[in-house]
């Protein structure tokens, strides 16, 4: 009795890491024991991110996304990461613009939602500079599962009948036991993922509100789990509401307490957009002399030595006013 | 003529909103989708529940949010959760419709939105890729398809790139290729007239156009042949109540319909 | 190109459920809108439990288990159950003592872990009157993920090798990517879940305190839901926190207010395990005279009209010693 | 002669503690691989993390619990979950070590806690089946085995039924089986002595004896030829102050070891 591959696509697979290599792995380089995990960002980028390494990024593109730690990505001119654009926004935009990526695993890519298309990701798409692999936003979450279940693949039931199927590397099969068609993707295990979050403690158990998106599959996915929260808590805390952890300490290798460290996305309950800031991003990349963005990135990346210099030139009445436009309420400052 | 007293977008939002049933749920994109679906809440469907791809269920939206994922798709929700746990549910057949559109669109409703010319690798376009499309309509039972800027280069006989499954190839195209029986778009609102499937051919049939459009008009906007019954209806405008409705209700601050 | 497959186990597939006529009968049968579901646990288990149904139950075998529903189950006399054994403890040996099970899907059942073998089921199982199917805890959980994703299989690296797996209906095949071995095993979309949560409102929006072992996997993988809460809140209290709510309310069917539900077994963070309850219990079911269990049933199930006197006879001091043994103080009272 | 001072119980819980390092995680079941464990983060292992089964991570146990599932293991935890969750987590090689008991043992460490019999629908005594065992014992990397009542009927040549897989059928069986590779039991802990399993043929074998036990008392009461190396070592008794740790600080209540 056998299975038939009845159609398959030709994409790239960008991450190499198989569910057996990861345990192996695990088992030598992650820690279990409750120890401190905090450090600066500088030095978890420095230590835990490589040239070439498979990115996962946590939120939603341009929400709850580890902002601070991409602006260090760029500042230490990592390349050719490949990345899981899964939902990415501004988050990938930056990365793009700072030359730091190689190739992308598309499910969404380019838009800022209603803002809009990315300058910059088009010239490196449309050139061909970047290389692509086609997913789904679902899709990615599926192979993301896998990799988290430690299995090396899983089937799913979309892109059937496609060319986002013919550009992924999927494999159509009859299913054995109802003979229905079913799409087999490969599980997705990326080398770092970058999450940032509400709170966590110094052990890198790591709690947030509101809709998780796929950082609990991501991180549990992953070999090297970056975190950097709003509030760095005791453990007391988390242990006072342990339903709320949603990831635990053993997947985390570093935790940094970063206040307003999404600006200028969302995050929920904290802060709205920075709608102006984007704006700004966006029309830098779109500008057809590149210098405008390179110029965008020394103004706001380059020339500043960490995130508390960035948000120092924000500036303090910039920020509150958008957590008071979080919550629906006039600026009194 | 177009009567002046209200816009096309208007218009649309109120034509795409009709087609929700109350009682039922709905997987929506920003813009005019979550327009439409409020604007149904607030009339005929107060219960139509509300799913954001993020991971927000039924919230009690406070204003338009920007991105699917923003704070407001969460506002007063009554679960937050996964994009994953989003996509799951409607696989089990939760969710009654989703909201999509596209570059361009053949006349069997596939959808691109991924790029604009005949080699992937050198796209003359890039347009974001699939994000949920593809699983939305993959999965949810009708999909609502909004396309304005009615015109040949949108509406094509073979797009550049299938993004999203429309009935594919034709009438059994889908359950031959594995998706789940029963799915697929039953309606195309453009800024011109609204279309439905002809059962028989899975090929884009007019049902209705908007007021003061000729069948004319449709056809020379569209790149395809498509197919034109006996009977047209014409869309019912928005009335006075239905565009402050829009204004005052929904969209305040005119990020949708610009005052 | 092929998946052959390798090695295949005999057991039986109780649960004929598959995920295309899931959909199709979600579609049809489920209501999306907030409506209220209150309704007694009688008219519940009437209304949304049949003979011959595949049941699986919430919590762990004699920890948040939905004890009042079990009761009104056996109080009913329905027939013909199939059960998902993933830890069933107290839980499925009140319904086989009761006779209303035929077949069980067997990860964990017949132990009440510390305290030894259960009489009932020894008795059931080795005369072959019950039939079984074997799988693992992990084994079990997987299967009803895969039927909450909507997928017909889903691969595992647990049970290959053993006889578990060759009284499974277990396939084994070589992964198309990576050439590794895995089992395959049939999705479990049973028909009807019932379970025992902290608090829930009327809409069904079930929030559940501490672990929530399978419950949520069961329940989005079930045609009908039946939740028990020792709380009915107001659904302001779930919309003030939405990342708590494991079942949303568009899964369930029916929700009844059962505080102390789930006696004799223990709710976290609520009341504790009734030991003596269970020990005589257990002792009733051992007993060589058949009817010694029988009197049992009878005195604690069938003579009563419902829970509500289940409870008066166990009397308020009972319980509320339950209470204290939780939080381990000393009781008052 | 074993000395009277300690039981074969308490000297059992601590020499499967001893297996235990520091830094290190398992995933235990109640009775004596909890208390084991405990004993361990008493003693030289206090950064040892505690996961049960149900989905409690690394709780701050304040009695014994009665299930892998009750209250005290996730009482004051970093962490509650699912039960597939823990099972992904140790998939992902997280857990180094999972405890395991059964009825019956082969010389390849594979065991039976299914049925005693010959015929598979009708046992001659019914166990619980799996549970978690066979995931433990195909995901954890070291599976340590704790079995009293050592005898010819526990330890057998053929087990009735392989509930969790040991060796399977010898080197390399677990690999050509699709198991992970680097796992398997590495200690047997029995009222008798502790085996671990000869690297070459993955058969048991006998590594030290406990105080007043002979090899010839080991064979008799074993039901297949083990391996005796030249070197058999004698567990270390329980000291007074760790009958202490038993008894006053994790089981004041007698459970385990009445009093």
């Amino acid at each position: 009795m056998e299975m038939k591959i009845l159609k398959e696509g030709t994409g790239e697979i960008f991450c190499k890491n198989t569910p057996t290599e990861m345990r192996n792995w695990t088992r030598v380089n992650k820690t279990r024991a409750l120890v401190d995990k905090r450090m600066r960002i500088k030095d978890a980028v420095k230590k835990f991110i490589k040239d070439g390494d498979y990115l996962a990024i946590g939120g939603f593109g341009h929400i709850r996304i580890p902002m601070a730690i991409i602006y260090e990505i760029v500042r230490q001119r990592v390349k050719n990461l490949s990345v899981a654009g899964h939902t990415a926004v501004q988050d990938i935009d930056v990365l793009m613009a700072g030359g730091c990526v190689s190739s992308v695993d598309i499910a969404y890519v380019v838009g800022f939602e209603l803002r809009g298309l990315s300058g910059v990701q088009r010239r490196l798409f449309e050139s061909g500079q970047v290389k692509k692999t086609e997913y789904t936003n679902g899709a990615m979450s599926y192979r993301v599962r896998a990799g988290a279940q430690g299995i090396p693949f899983i089937p799913v039931k979309v892109m059937l009948g496609t060319d986002t199927m013919m550009h992924s590397p999927g494999k159509v099969v009859q299913c054995p036991f109802t003979g229905e068609k079913v799409l087999l993707l490969p599980a997705l295990n990326p080398d770092v993922c970058i999450i940032h979050a509400h709170r966590a403690d110094m052990y890198g158990n790591v709690q947030i509100d509101g809709h998780i998106v796929k950082d609990d599959l991501q991180a549990r996915a992953s070999k090297r789990v970056i975190v950097t929260c709003e509030e760095l808590v005791s453990d007391e805390i988390i242990r006072s509401d342990p339903g709320k952890t949603v990831i635990p300490f053993y997947m985390v290798d570093a935790v940094i307490e970063q206040p307003w460290g999404s600006h200028p996305g969302n995050m929920p309950y904290k802060y709205y957009f920075d709608h102006e800031f984007t704006e700004d991003y966006l029309t830098a990349g779109r500008d057809k002399d590149l210098e405008a963005i390179d110029y965008w990135l020394e103004k706001w990346v380059y020339s500043l030595n960490d995130y508390d210099e960035y948000l120092t030139k924000l500036g303090a009445k910039r920020l509150y006013n958008l957590r008071d436009l979080e919550f629906l309420r006039a600026p009194v400052r | 003529m177009v009567q002046k007293d209200y816009t096309l977008r208007e218009l649309m939002a109120v034509v795409a909103a009709k087609q929700l049933v109350d009682g039922k749920s709905v997987a929506v994109g920003t813009g005019l989708p979550l327009v439409a679906a409020m604007f149904a809440q607030k009339t005929h469907a107060p219960n139509l529940v509300i799913f954001f791809e993020a991971g927000g269920i039924a919230p009690q939206l406070p204003t338009l949010p920007i991105s699917v994922g923003d704070s407001r798709t969460i506002h007063k929700a009554l679960c937050t959760t996964t994009l994953i746990d989003i996509m799951d549910s409607m696989r089990r057949g939760f969710i009654d419709y989703a909201f999509l559109g596209g570059a361009q669109i053949d006349k069997y409703g596939n959808l691109n939105s991924t790029m604009i010319g005949d080699n992937y690798e050198y796209p003359k376009v890039r347009f974001p890729g699939s994000g949920g499309a593809n699983d939305f309509g993959s999965l949810a039972w009708e999909t609502l398809i909004i396309m304005d800027r009615h015109s040949p280069r949108r509406f094509v006989e073979k797009v550049d790139f299938i993004t999203t499954p429309g009935y594919l190839y034709g009438i059994g195209a889908r359950e031959e290729e594995g998706l789940s029986p029963g799915t697929g778009p039953s309606k195309v609102i453009t800024d011109l007239c609204l279309f439905d499937f002809a059962p028989e051919t899975k090929i884009m049939r007019l049902k209705a156009i908007h007021p003061g459009i000729k069948v004319e008009d449709v056809k020379r906007a569209t790149g395809f042949e498509f197919i034109i019954p006996d009977n047209i209806e014409t869309t019912t405008p928005p009335t006075e109540e239905d565009l402050i409705i829009l204004h005052e209700v929904i969209d305040p601050e005119g990020r949708i319909f610009p005052k």
